[in-house]
Formats: structure tokens, C-alpha cells, sequence
């Protein structure tokens, strides 16, 4: 099965990558954008061939090592 | 007679044969080296082995004129990396290696893969890398594409050297137009190593186990071959070259683990896989030691799926190792690298037959001797025609500018002259805690760890000149390494080349290359300073223009006390400045005349190497004695530059009386004659240091004191410390700030 | 005093550290690997800079993971001093024995220079060899150095004094021209509620010597060993 | 609206973060994980209404700076 995990920044987290995107593209010309924020999109491969399974899985393997809980949140969709 | 797998072989055909680079001469050749056609993963292992980047075919013959001799050098050109002697049974490993075209096409990774392979190139002799070097050369800042270039290449080169721990701590950066549709990446390092433990890649006894280590192969950076014939590959699937990743987490438990693989007695030989991957490294260890390798193609460890046997022979992945151990010690050093979780695989043995025999599913895909192969390879004189002499600009003939302040302002903010600290700063110059002379002076001086000895290192080229004049242009490139060196006290020692042209099937692109040694040559022999390792990287052009010809050169020198080592940067008020050398106020080919005038034109300073030689050697004494307390060449841009930047270096500003007899103030002021320092003694010194000069027939002169906070050469134009650091720091980080 | 030096793969200033502790303290330090489940009784464990685990993921993420981390953790309850240096830094916030974390500079580059220091706290363990306001030059050298904690971390912080360096102007002013990464409030370094744990961006080790161009940074380790006296 | 783009590594590009990931993750204990590989997650919030001209603004910007076409690939959502 694949996982594909989304780990963004919480709110009230400065991104200063997404701050400096957001700046270049105006300096490139793009108007009218109002934020950006970046984040990590993170796929896996797992043996695992049962859904609800995989996805307790993933969601321990968030916590312990791919979200830092301080500053991210994580959201997993199994397929 | 190995009988060949010919199932799924292509034929080799004439169009083939082309397609992977080689001439109808080339095949022949290689059908009578054989004895038979080629199978197709030979035919990829005769043409990455014959191409100019590992044959040397166009420049052989006249690298082989290079002095590469002297009592203190332990190995010249032929391994890896060149060693040196620096006393107490320790040596210095280095090498300059170029990754131009890469870096050309995806500026971070190209960069970066660069400082990975030249790292390589050094630790695979046992030595711990202590330093690293960058030199580049963008197009115009106008250009378009320059600062997306620039900004990657930097990026890259600190992404990786940050990563490994070994700091960047010099280097140089050029502008030109010539560059606009080919940059240059130059990457150079440096190691140390015990005299009595550095390694060699020739191979030795006959079923030794050959060992792989590092990381998996996969389909990077295959030869552009692979692309013509993907239509014979088993399964459809695109195969495009892929851009090689550099992986520096993996390269630094690389440098661990053989260094610490290095400090048993397993193992007989070691070579990095650099270009052409598994092919150069098994074809040099194998023809170097005079025995064949058997390798069996199953073993190698794969990142992706249904490797032919033609994709690993020529996959470039990065961080990969062979290594040929004593027998029956692959336990232990299987133990090592699994502590750093690194891949290990027995992929082969050596044997007696002197060929290198793949297998792959059971059977023979390629069997080829690997002495002819390897030693037999094309050898081209091509035909160069000597470039034409420009005419000696007469200085009165180049106008005399209105105000010298805006003049000296604009130039250092020029592209050419101003600070490169926003390169710098993004590069860890300081990890290992060894440097002890950061960037921003002549040389970089890191301490050889535990001792009071200290190497310098310094790369320098004025492509410029050697447009104009190669010969003049190669010798200028050496002797300014050497200035640079002597500046910060040490004694050079040898240098690395790294040889940038343009097509050398062109007469007078090969006449520019054969120049361009001449002068290296000559150099390098005056100056007892030896060439010990070196690149040659040619067809750098894009739509039939070529680069300025850019010989590279990487010096390396010895401080013997390392509390000798000054910089550019007179100490305290009062302390007096002075001039060595002469004056003849050459504006040809200047910086002055391209910045302020807009030409680019005329014969280039000569280079006088035996006036190098003598006020070198004067200035050296001199630091070596306390005397000399800030020492500073005079490159580009000239006199009036030179003391600027001390200047600005020091804090303290300066009052300058120029006694310009015949010359025009602006020619002895930015002229750029070769073989000139300006010192700082203090008041004591000064009769003692021009009686010595005296003594030595080297030219001194008094130019003023270090004083207040201003520059202030007399009748001529004062400047506050402060405008001048702003003019000089500003125009790299505005540029880059200046998205497009 | 007795100190010990973890290695992770891929740091790169074990050996300076190292080197520096063993120069000031006149004693070897212990050499602890990442996968050390047991570490020798000391007092102190400095986890060095660089690049652990190639930085990937988020810098200090899987150094934070090493067997080696929980016995670390088991020290600093104990009370035993533990500081981190750059990446070292890094690998306490990931473990949580410090709040917050360290996001990428503002600037989004790598940076390599030196600063100024403000030495804003002395009577710490870490901190007790300098003088209140001091103003120190430490070298840096990172991509991630950009301090961040929410609103009222950063405000217990502050109250308690466990912000005992800042980037400051050499005047000593913390201005946002004085900070070289974007960190909330000029944070340099911050220590834990019980002062035993100390994190910094900044070198100290690289600064011990006249030849590395100064002495700035021996007052760190100094400190530590005045606090054992 | 809102414009969600994954930008991963082409096939065949070497992915050093996914590798280290997955192997951290074994270390950890998780078994059966096949293959990792890293991206990035960008949202961008515009001031754009019309979805149509939300995506080809957003293609855009993904060629002039946000993917490096090289290595790259990226794909867009507008929501
Ligand atoms: N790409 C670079 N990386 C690191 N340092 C650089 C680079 N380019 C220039 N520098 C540094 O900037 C200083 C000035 O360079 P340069 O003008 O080439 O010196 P010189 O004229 O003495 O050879 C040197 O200390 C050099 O090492
Ligand atoms: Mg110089």
C-alpha cells in the first residue's frame, strides 16, 4: 500500500520558506497572492496490505519521527 | 576464447559506434584490441574509457611537457590526487577537478557533485580532506541565466562541503560574457596523510576479493550514449540521462569508514568511481596493477529495477567506492561499513588474465583486455595554430579620468572587484577549527591539525590574459598562485591545474591550449613549483563560441611556523607602506581599461618569472623574519586597488605620496605589471628592509603611512574607509537580491 | 572535570569539541556513538554541531532518535550538565529537553560569519566566566538557526532569565540588523528551567585560541568547570 | 482560492532524504517499509476567483520557480 503524508506548519508558525516564496514570486511579477506556506509531502511504500492497519501505522511513524508536534501537523491518506 | 552472451546484443553499427562518440579509427582499434565485434556493454566501456574526459586524447601529448618533478613531491600526475612532502613523515594530497557541464544544467547538484567527486579523489589515497576550493566563472551579469547560475552553484557547493565538515575556505569568481552559454565550476581539495599510510589504486594478487562500497547504482548520469540506444534496452521506459543527486550524509560516512577501513592493513588498493563510474575505476585499478578483475554484475548493489549490465557499467551515482582487500579479511571490513550503514558488497576477484570479465545472469557479457585499454588509447596531435600577439597599449593613448574617486568607487563595485563574502559566508570556512586565514585575503591558511605547521592555498587565473596572450596568460595564472602563496608567508610547493578550453578540434582553440601549458610549463620551472595532479575539460562552447581560455591553477604552500602567517591587513598607525616592485604602468588588458574605458584589448603584463622568483622570494624572507607585518600581490585592478582593500581589511586608512615619475598617474595607479606586493613595516623596520632590498636587487619603494580613517593618495583623490566598504560590499548581495 | 562528546553520523564538529574540552579541561573527554545505550558517568555531555543524519527531514530529527538519546535524557533529570552546539542545539529541541525549535534562516541560506554576542545572564552554569552585558564575538555556522517558540514559551523564557545569550549589534544593541537568522527576539542560545541544559547556535569551540582569532568562547567551558568547583 | 502543488523527485532521481528516512524508520522498528520518498507540499492562497486562471497562473509560477524542471516534477489542485 502507499502512504502519502501531508506535514505543514500550525498556524502561528513562522514559514520562512513559504515567506520567501511568497516574496519572490512578486518580485517575479505575480500578483494577488496572499500567502504561502510550505510543507512536506512525504509517500511510502509499506508491505502492509490492510488499510486500517497501515494507516495506525503511519500515524505512529508521524509521531515519532516524521512531524515534530511543537511546530507541524500531519495528515495521512492511505491508498 | 570467453564465449560472449550475445542474446539482446544489438548490432554494432557503424551509426552506433558514432552515436557513442568514437571515429571509424577508434573502432578499428578496438575490434583488433579484441580481437572480435564488440558487445554493446563494451562498446559503452571503450567509449567512456576513450572520451576526451578519461583518455586525455587532445591533450596528452603536451601535458606529458609539464614539470611534474621535484625532491618534496612523493606522486605526481597518474593517481588520483598528487602528494606532496610537508616534513615529519606527513604529506599533502590535492587535486582541482572541473564539473562545468553539469553545473550548467542543474547549477545545485552539479556544483555539489562536483565537491563530492574531488573529495573523493583525495580520501581515496588515505587522506582526511582538511580543505576546499572553488573556482568559478559565470557569464555577464546581464546575462539572463547568471544569477539563477550563480545562486545554485554557491548553494551547491556550501550544500555539500557544509554537510562533510570540511570547510571551503577560498577560491576565486569571474564575470565574462565568454561564459554566458558555459560556466565553469572548478572544485579543488585538499587532504593530509601519513608519508607511510597513503594508498594507490593499482591492484595486486590474484584472487583478492573486490569489494564495493557506498552507495547503490542507479541509472544517473549514464553516458548521453545511453539515449541513442535506449531502443535496444529490455523494457521501454524512458531512459534519458538522469542529473546525478549528491548525497553528502552519505559521503561523509564514506570519508569515516575508509579512513577509518585505511587505518588496518587490509586493504591492497582503493579507487573512487568518478566519471564513468564502475568502468575508469575497475579498467585503471586492473591495467594499473597488471592484472584483469572479474566482476559479477548480480552482486552490485541496485537502486533501481532491471539494471542492464551497459547501465551499471556506466552509471555515474555518486559515493560509490572499489576496493581491492587482503583475502580472508572481508568480515572486518564488512563490519566497518555496516557501523556506518553503508552499502558492502564482494562484487569480484582479480585474476591472472589481465582482462576485465563481466558477468551478469550467469554469463560473459564483456571481456576486454584492460592494458590496451586503458594504456592504448587514442593519441591525437591535433593541428593549433599560435594565437596572435596583441599590440602593448601605450598608456598615454588611454584617457586620464576626470575624477579619480568615482573611478576607483566604480571599480570596486564592479562585478570584477567587489567582495565575494556573500559566496563565502554560505560556505562553513571554518569547521575543523584549523583555519586560521579566512577568505578575503590572498591565501587560505588552515593548520595541519596538532602541529604548528600550516598549509596556504590559494587558485588563481586571469582569463582575460590568456585570451589575449595564453603563453603570457599561463604563466601569469601560476605566478599569481605563487604571489598569493608567498603573500601569506609559505613556502610554495606545487600546484593542481585544472585546464578550461574550448573545442581543441579547432586550430586555434588547441593553439590556445598548447600556449596556454607553454606558459604553465615555463612557470612552473622558474618557480621550482611543480605540477602534481590535474583536469583537462575541453569543448566548453556553446553554438560554436568558446570560453576564455581558463587554466586554473590551485598552489599550495608550507608554513613551517604558522605564527609567521600575516594578511592583507596592516596592524597599527603609523606603520609604514611600501612597494615592491616596479611600476611600468601596463594598462593592456586591465581592468581599468575594460570597467572605466569599455575595451577589452591589448597584450597583457608580461610576466617576468625571474623577477617573480627574486621578489617573492625577497618577501618571504622578509615575513619569515617578523619584518614584513601585512603583505598584499598587487593583481587586478592595480596599485590603487591594492591599497584600498588593505585598507578596508585593517580599519586603519592610509597617506600615499606616489612618485609617478614618467608614468600617467591613472597607468601607475591601476596598471597591472606583475611581480608587485605592497608591505607594511613598522617605522623601525624601514632602513633596515630597503638595505636588504638593496642588497637583493629587488625594487622598494616608500608609498606613505597607515593613518586616520580616510585613503588619501596625494593629489590624486581621497576616499573614507566607510564609502569604499560600501562600494565594495554592496554589489554582489544588491545583484542577487534583484530577483528577475 | 569529566565530559564526554556524542557522535552522530554525519556530525562534524565532534573532533573540535572535543579537542577544545580536552585543551581547557585538561582531561580527555569520552567519545559517546549514537548507538551507546550506556554512557560513561560524567559532568557534562556536549552534543557537537553539524549535520547529522545529513540534516534531512528536520535538522537534529533522527539524532533526536539515537539509542544514545535516552540515556542523554537520563543524565540531564539526574541534574548532570549537557549543552548543545548548533546542530547539537537542534538535536535537544527535537528531543524536547529544550522548547521550541529551529526553523531555516530567514535568509534562507547557510551562514558563516562572525557575531556579536551579548552575554545577557550570568549566573549560569554555562555563563559564569563572562560579565553581565558582556558583548563576546562567536563564530556561526548554519542553515537553521532561526529560533522558534510560541508566545508564551518565549514569555516564560524571558521572565526566567533562560535566554542567557542574544545577537546583538557591537554595541551591544539587539537589533534586527544584528541577527543573522530571523530568531525570535535575537535568541542566540536558551537554557532549560533547572539550568542545566544549555543550546546555542554559536561556536564557542571554534573561538579558544589567539590563533583562531580569539578567545571568546573559552569563558563557556570555563564556566562549567567554576560551577563544579 | 486556493492552489495545493506537490512538487517530487522525477523517477530514477536519486532521493538521499527518502532514503535516510526510510532507513531512520527501520531503526525505529517499523518492518515492511518498501520505499520513502520526500517532496514538497506548497499552498498558495490568491486573490484570483476563477479557477481556470487560478491553474494557469499557478502552472507559472511552478515552471519559472517553484519546481526545478531538471529533477522535478510537480503537479497543481485548485480549490
Ligand atoms: N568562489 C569563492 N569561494 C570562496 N572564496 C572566494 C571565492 N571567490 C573569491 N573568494 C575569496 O575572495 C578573496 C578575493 O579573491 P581574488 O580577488 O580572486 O583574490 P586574489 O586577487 O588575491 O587572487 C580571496 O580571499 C578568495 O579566496
Ligand atoms: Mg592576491
Amino acid at each position: 500500500m502507499k502512504a502519502r503524508i501531508h506535514i505543514t506548519l500550525k498556524d502561528g508558525v513562522l514559514d520562512p520558506q513559504g515567506k520567501a516564496i511568497q516574496h519572490a514570486l512578486g518580485t517575479l511579477g505575480f500578483s494577488g497572492v496572499e500567502g504561502v506556506r510550505q510543507g512536506k509531502y512525504i509517500e511510502i511504500d509499506l508491505a502492509e496490505t490492510d488499510k486500517s492497519n497501515a494507516a495506525e501505522t503511519v500515524e505512529k511513524m508521524c509521531k515519532k519521527l516524521l512531524s515534530n508536534m511543537v511546530i507541524e501537523n500531519y495528515s495521512i491518506t492511505i491508498d | 576464447m570467453t564465449k560472449i552472451n550475445w542474446n539482446n546484443n544489438p548490432e554494432i553499427t557503424d551509426d552506433l559506434v558514432k552515436e557513442h562518440g568514437l571515429s571509424v579509427d577508434e573502432h578499428k582499434l578496438m575490434i583488433k584490441i579484441l580481437g572480435r565485434k564488440p558487445t554493446l556493454t563494451e562498446l559503452g566501456i571503450f567509449s567512456v574509457m576513450w572520451s576526451e574526459h578519461c583518455s586525455y586524447k587532445s591533450s596528452k601529448l603536451h601535458l606529458k611537457t609539464l614539470p611534474t618533478e621535484a625532491p618534496w613531491v612523493i606522486h605526481g600526475p597518474g593517481e588520483n590526487a598528487g602528494v606532496i612532502d610537508i616534513g615529519d613523515n606527513q604529506a599533502a594530497i590535492f587535486k582541482m577537478e572541473s564539473h562545468n557541464h553539469p553545473s550548467y544544467i542543474e547549477p545545485y547538484q552539479g556544483a555539489a557533485t562536483g565537491v563530492g567527486g574531488i573529495l573523493r579523489d583525495v580520501f581515496t589515497m588515505g587522506a582526511r580532506p582538511i580543505a576546499n576550493m572553488n573556482a568559478l566563472r559565470f557569464g555577464s551579469p546581464e546575462h539572463p541565466k547568471t544569477r539563477h547560475l550563480l545562486s545554485g552553484v554557491v548553494e551547491g557547493i556550501g550544500g555539500y562541503g557544509n554537510c562533510v565538515g570540511v570547510p571551503t575556505i577560498g577560491g576565486e569568481t569571474n564575470f565574462h560574457p565568454s561564459y554566458n552559454g558555459n560556466i565553469l565550476v572548478n572544485a579543488m581539495a585538499v587532504g593530509l596523510a601519513d608519508q607511510d599510510k597513503i594508498f594507490l589504486s593499482a591492484a595486486a594478487g590474484v584472487g583478492n576479493p573486490v569489494i564495493y562500497v557506498g552507495s547503490k547504482t542507479g541509472r544517473d548520469g549514464i553516458h548521453g550514449a545511453t539515449m541513442a540506444s535506449a531502443e535496444f534496452t529490455e523494457d521501454n521506459e524512458e531512459k534519458r540521462p538522469t542529473v546525478q543527486v549528491g548525497d553528502p550524509f552519505t559521503e561523509k560516512l564514506l570519508i569515516e569508514a575508509c579512513i577509518e577501513l585505511m587505518s588496518t592493513d587490509m586493504v591492497v588498493a582503493i579507487q573512487d568511481m568518478g566519471a564513468a563510474g564502475l568502468t575508469s575505476s575497475s579498467v585503471e585499478m586492473a591495467s594499473g596493477g597488471g592484472v584483469g578483475f572479474t566482476i559479477n554484475l548480480d552482486n552490485v548493489p541496485q537502486r533501481e529495477e532491471n539494471m542492464t549490465p551497459y547501465e551499471m557499467m556506466l552509471s555515474e551515482s555518486q559515493e560509490r567506492m572499489l576496493v581491492v582487500l587482503k583475502p580472508d579479511r572481508v568480515g572486518e571490513a564488512e563490519a566497518i561499513f555496516k557501523k556506518w550503514d553503508l552499502d558492502f558488497a564482494v562484487i569480484g576477484e582479480i585474476t591472472e588474465t589481465g582482462n576485465l570479465t563481466l558477468l551478469f545472469e550467469g554469463k560473459t557479457v564483456a571481456d576486454i583486455p584492460t592494458q590496451p585499454l586503458a594504456d592504448n588509447s587514442p593519441e591525437y596531435d591535433r593541428p593549433w595554430i599560435k594565437t596572435e600577439i596583441q599590440p602593448t597599449i601605450d598608456a598615454f593613448d588611454i584617457p586620464i579620468p576626470i575624477d579619480f574617486r568615482d573611478t576607483l568607487l566604480k571599480m570596486i563595485n564592479s562585478s570584477d572587484l567587489s567582495s565575494r563574502e556573500w559566496i563565502w559566508q554560505q560556505y562553513d570556512h571554518q569547521v575543523m577549527a584549523d583555519t586560521i586565514q579566512i577568505p578575503g585575503g590572498d591565501a587560505a591558511v588552515v593548520r595541519v591539525h596538532g602541529t604548528n605547521k600550516a598549509l596556504a592555498i590559494s587558485t588563481d587565473c586571469t582569463p582575460r590574459y590568456c585570451y589575449a596572450d595564453p603563453f603570457e596568460g599561463g604563466k601569469q595564472a601560476v605566478a599569481e598562485t605563487w604571489r598569493n602563496l608567498t603573500s601569506v608567508g609559505a613556502q610554495p610547493l606545487a600546484i593542481t591545474d585544472c585546464l578550461n578550453f574550448g573545442n581543441p578540434e579547432r586550430p586555434d582553440i588547441m593553439g590556445q591550449f598548447v600556449g596556454a601549458i607553454e606558459g604553465i610549463r615555463e612557470a612552473c620551472t622558474v618557480l621550482d613549483y611543480p605540477v602534481i595532479s590535474g583536469n583537462v575539460s575541453l569543448y566548453n562552447e556553446t553554438n560554436g563560441t568558446g570560453i576564455h581560455p581558463t587554466p586554473a591553477i590551485g598552489g599550495v604552500g608550507l608554513l613551517k611556523d604558522s605564527s609567521k602567517m600575516i594578511t592583507i591587513a596592516p596592524k597599527n598607525e603609523g606603520d609604514v607602506i611600501m612597494l615592491i616592485g616596479e611600476c611600468t604602468g601596463h594598462l593592456g588588458c586591465s581592468l581599468y581599461l575594460n570597467i572605466i574605458e569599455g575595451r577589452e584589448e591589448g597584450a597583457p603584463p608580461p610576466v617576468d618569472l625571474t623577477l617573480e622568483r627574486k621578489n617573492g622570494d625577497f618577501v618571504r624572507t622578509q615575513i619569515q623574519k617578523r619584518i614584513i607585518t601585512a603583505c598584499h600581490d598587487v593583481s587586478d585592478g592595480g596599485l590603487f586597488v591594492t591599497l584600498s582593500e588593505m585598507a578596508m581589511a585593517s580599519g586603519h586608512g592610509m597617506e600615499i605620496t606616489i612618485n609617478n615619475g614618467d608614468i600617467p598617474i591613472h597607468a601607475y595607479g591601476f596598471g597591472e605589471d606583475q611581480a608587485r606586493y605592497v608591505i607594511s613595516v613598522s617605522p623601525d623596520n624601514v632602513k633596515g628592509i630597503i638595505t636588504a632590498a638593496r642588497d637583493a636587487n629587488v625594487a622598494i619603494k616608500n608609498l606613505g603611512i597607515v593613518q586616520g580613517n580616510t585613503v588619501n593618495i596625494k593629489n590624486t583623490f581621497t576616499i573614507t574607509l566607510n564609502e569604499l566598504l560600501d562600494a565594495h560590499s554592496t554589489w554582489m548581495p544588491k545583484y542577487m537580491s534583484n530577483k528577475d | 572535570m569529566k565530559s564526554a562528546v556524542v557522535t552522530f553520523p554525519a556530525s562534524n564538529c565532534n573532533r573540535d569539541m572535543f579537542d577544545a574540552l580536552e585543551k581547557i579541561t585538561g582531561k580527555t573527554p569520552y567519545q559517546i556513538w549514537h548507538q551507546d545505550s550506556e554512557i560513561p558517568d560524567v559532568d557534562l555531555i556536549a552534543l557537537p554541531g553539524g549535520f547529522s543524519f545529513g540534516d534531512y527531514l528536520r535538522c537534529g530529527a533522527m539524532a533526536a532518535r539515537s539509542p544514545a538519546i535516552k540515556a542523554i535524557a537520563l543524565h540531564a533529570e539526574r541534574g548532570g550538565n549537557v549543552i548543545g552546539v548548533c546542530n547539537g542545539f537542534q538535536v535537544l529541541t527535537e528531543m524536547g529537553l529544550l522548547p521550541g525549535a529551529l526553523m531555516r534562516n530567514s535568509s534562507l541560506k547557510f551562514v558563516c560569519k562572525t557575531v556579536h554576542l551579548q552575554v545577557e545572564n550570568t549566573s549560569t552554569n554555562f555563563t559564569n566566566a563572562y560579565t553581565k552585558g558582556q558583548v563576546i564575538d562567536i563564530p556561526i555556522a548554519h542553515h537553521d538557526g532561526n529560533y522558534f517558540a510560541d508566545e508564551d514559551t518565549l514569555k516564560i523564557l524571558e521572565t526566567n532569565g533562560q535566554i542567557p545569550f542574544r545577537y546583538v549589534s557591537k554595541e551591544g544593541n539587539a537589533i534586527a540588523s544584528a541577527n543573522p537568522n530571523g530568531s525570535q527576539n535575537n535568541i542566540a542560545g536558551i537554557i532549560n528551567e533547572r539550568g542545566n541544559v544549555l543550546g546555542m547556535m554559536p561556536h564557542p569551540e571554534r573561538l579558544i585560541e589567539d590563533a583562531q582569532g580569539g578567545t571568546d568562547g573559552r569563558g563557556f567551558f570555563e564556566s562549567i568547570i567554576n560551577t563544579l568547583k
